[in-house]
């Protein structure tokens, strides 16, 4: 989805808000309040550090060493913590499993919370109205907007996001991986299958 | 407050559309906001709920015709203004016109580059938590004009308290300014039938984070 | 279902502004829309539900956008279009490109001077109605993807009966082509605390007029 | 409020609107689905000869006649078609009674239904977003952007028009009228007093 503004009345319509935010970073500059080269840092390690690999490496780590599971089940914040892949966890990370019998999925409702340590920033579709509002009440019309189509009588189970507790999902290990290294079941962990709207790759989906 | 942001149930907003390879963001200014409100936020100008509460107040059709970096900047441009830390005037000429309101810390190159943690929400518990796992409860039905963090969808519904959290700050009155107050907080679990009625999907479980406050013994 | 449209209660949209000496009509084409629109129910080609539904059915950052006859015209377009009276092509060119899809009968002047009467929306009962005046009841909590008359705030609430106003058409039945299946019309009235909570103002009393199938004994 | 239409991206706003709605027009007669003589004839119904005089003939001879108040209350259908004036009234109308313990407010809350064979055309506050979404919530904050201050004891019933049945406030004669005539109590009555949001004027309110 490109960013389009619509709230603006005639033409040019990114270059409004461009030179908005401009004038906005020049004022609070000028007052002392923020430094340029530490929101050049700031972006820079959204764009550069901060992503889904960081999660899809915390699941694969709960795929092949069941203590860590189990820690992270329990104490999702200080298992990633002691993992130490990630330079900083913020507190009220909470991961939730995947089984046979329940599916989990992560929304947020009323503004789009995120768990932005191990997962980076959103994607534009978990911040949107069409995704926000029919999550908590059709999540198997969401689910087939992704091309997911789960047993008709596996629980789903949506947690919206509603204070800053921040949810993980742990998408079950898919069959044929016995024996992988964390970092090629790392492969197969997708974003969205961390999100709950999708599911981890199988072993014929990735490049050997 | 009931803003078009609590749009949990709402329909007609059409389908989910996934975006191939996006990037982590679709124009520069998208991330300076961003950052100026991480570096806002670290110096301590306002707390996450202010900011949430900003954008809240956005009339309907403007929130909805924002993208939501967009939003980002009409919040934070609000609780510039409102709260001193630029005037109008500076605003509209695009310059600081005076001198600054003191801040707590500035944010550093430095700072970032060690890792900068979300800030914990844990607070000194007031007392001991009213429920325990497993305990049936109801959720209150109130409609403050105000910040809160209990969706409509889910006000006078019978749950099931799955975890407990801890102590938080709370938001309802951090965003008005009338401090931490902090509240036992836990997942609280609800039926779908109970939320959508009869016709709803019979495998769905929704839960939502509560606060003790929402919350009464069902 | 649950579009923008069901606004009662929601927060955000400002105060009320009354322009004085309003005209009927502020721009010509909005006479021209509201004519369209009664020539085309008067000649049957669509129900007033069916007009209502397509309304709703707009993305809500358009409903919003949109001026009430904007609205209207988008809704009869698609009305239009959804039964057949004209084709996409013919809507592109602007211009009739084959012949008409028959309607009962055509909106002359000799009728419009005469007088037009709103439809009568009485239908003969079909079994002696469930509720009388000073029954308590409770509305059903359903969230229907389809039109529906029982708005949010209204759903799963404590009332009373007040008034009965006979069988009416369904409104529920018939924005989805089920026909009319007529049903009983109540006026029920809630305290305004059962609706919006203990903080409300504790004078208020709201009514809406609900159909039989909304509604259970209290 | 002018009309703007927003949902268009581009300059010349109204005239794509209008463009739209002439090619609309065009092709409805061509079909044979409409007459313009008989849109011209609707169009000029609604500038001329419908409106809230109507209404408030209806209220004053309520305020004067004690039977066709009764009437009023117990079928407005049936007491306004014999009152002549108006040439067709459509099924379904009701009349309430506004009295010290109690005040009516109407409002649609779902679209903006409106008593229009005795009220004319809806105004545009009443069929706007603010109206429909605060009437049932906040009447009181409502009554005071019309400037309308009620007792605090005063029962506000509001009204919201779910189905069919459109709703015509019967608010309270003004004192200082005895005597009057039906005609002159006519113009006490605005159209705000017959939706709710407002109250009758005051004898020395309008000239003599």
């Amino acid at each position: 989805m490109a960013d389009h503004d619509h709230a603006t009345d005639h033409g040019s319509e990114l270059s409004e808000t461009q030179l908005r935010v401009r004038a906005l970073e020049t004022i609070l500059t000028e007052k002392g309040y923020v430094d340029p080269a530490a929101l050049d840092a700031i972006v820079e390690t959204y764009e550069t550090k901060i992503g889904p690999r960081n999660g899809a490496i915390v699941v694969a780590t709960a795929w092949t060493d069941p203590a860590f599971k189990q820690a992270l089940l329990a104490d999702a914040t200080k298992a990633v913590a002691q993992l130490g892949h990630i330079s900083r966890v913020g507190d009220h990370l909470v991961a939730v499993e995947n089984t046979p019998q329940r599916h989990n999925m992560i929304v947020c409702t009323l503004c789009s919370c995120y768990p932005w340590e191990v997962l980076g920033l959103p994607p534009v579709w978990y911040k949107s109205a069409p995704y926000r509002s029919r999550a908590v009440k059709d999540p198997r019309g969401v689910l087939a907007d992704f091309n997911v189509q789960l047993p008709k009588e596996t629980e789903i189970r949506v947690w919206d996001s509603t204070a800053e507790t921040r949810f993980l999902v742990l998408p079950m290990r898919p069959a044929g991986t016995e024996g992988w290294s964390k970092e090629r079941l790392a492969d197969l962990v997708t974003r969205d299958s961390m999100i709950g709207t999708g599911l981890p790759r199988k072993p014929g989906e990735i490049a050997q | 407050m009931n803003g078009i942001h609590d749009m949990g149930g709402m329909d007609g907003f059409g389908k989910v559309e996934a975006e191939l390879n996006e990037p982590p963001f679709h124009e520069s200014w998208e991330g300076r906001v961003l950052a100026m409100q991480r570096a806002m936020g670290y110096a301590g100008a306002w707390q996450i709920d202010h900011g949430r509460f900003a954008q809240e107040a956005l009339p309907p059709q403007v929130y909805l015709a924002s993208s939501y970096y967009r939003r980002w900047l009409l919040g934070m441009e609000s609780n510039l203004l409102e709260r001193g830390y630029v005037a109008p005037d500076e605003m509209a000429a695009g310059h600081a016109l005076r001198p600054a309101k003191p801040l707590n810390r500035k944010l550093t190159t430095e700072v970032v580059q060690k890792g900068m943690a979300r800030s914990s929400f844990y607070r000194q518990q007031q007392g001991p938590a009213r429920f325990k796992p497993g305990d049936r409860v109801r959720t209150k039905n109130f409609h403050p004009q105000t910040h809160t963090r209990l969706p409509r969808y889910a006000r006078g519904k019978p749950g099931m308290i799955e975890l407990i959290h801890g102590c938080h700050a709370y938001p309802d009155s951090v965003a008005v300014g009338q401090g931490d107050n902090p509240q036992w907080l836990y997942t609280v679990v609800f039926d779908g039938r109970d939320i959508w009625g009869p016709d709803a999907d019979r495998t769905l479980k929704i839960s939502i984070d509560a606060f003790e406050p929402y919350l009464e013994p069902a």
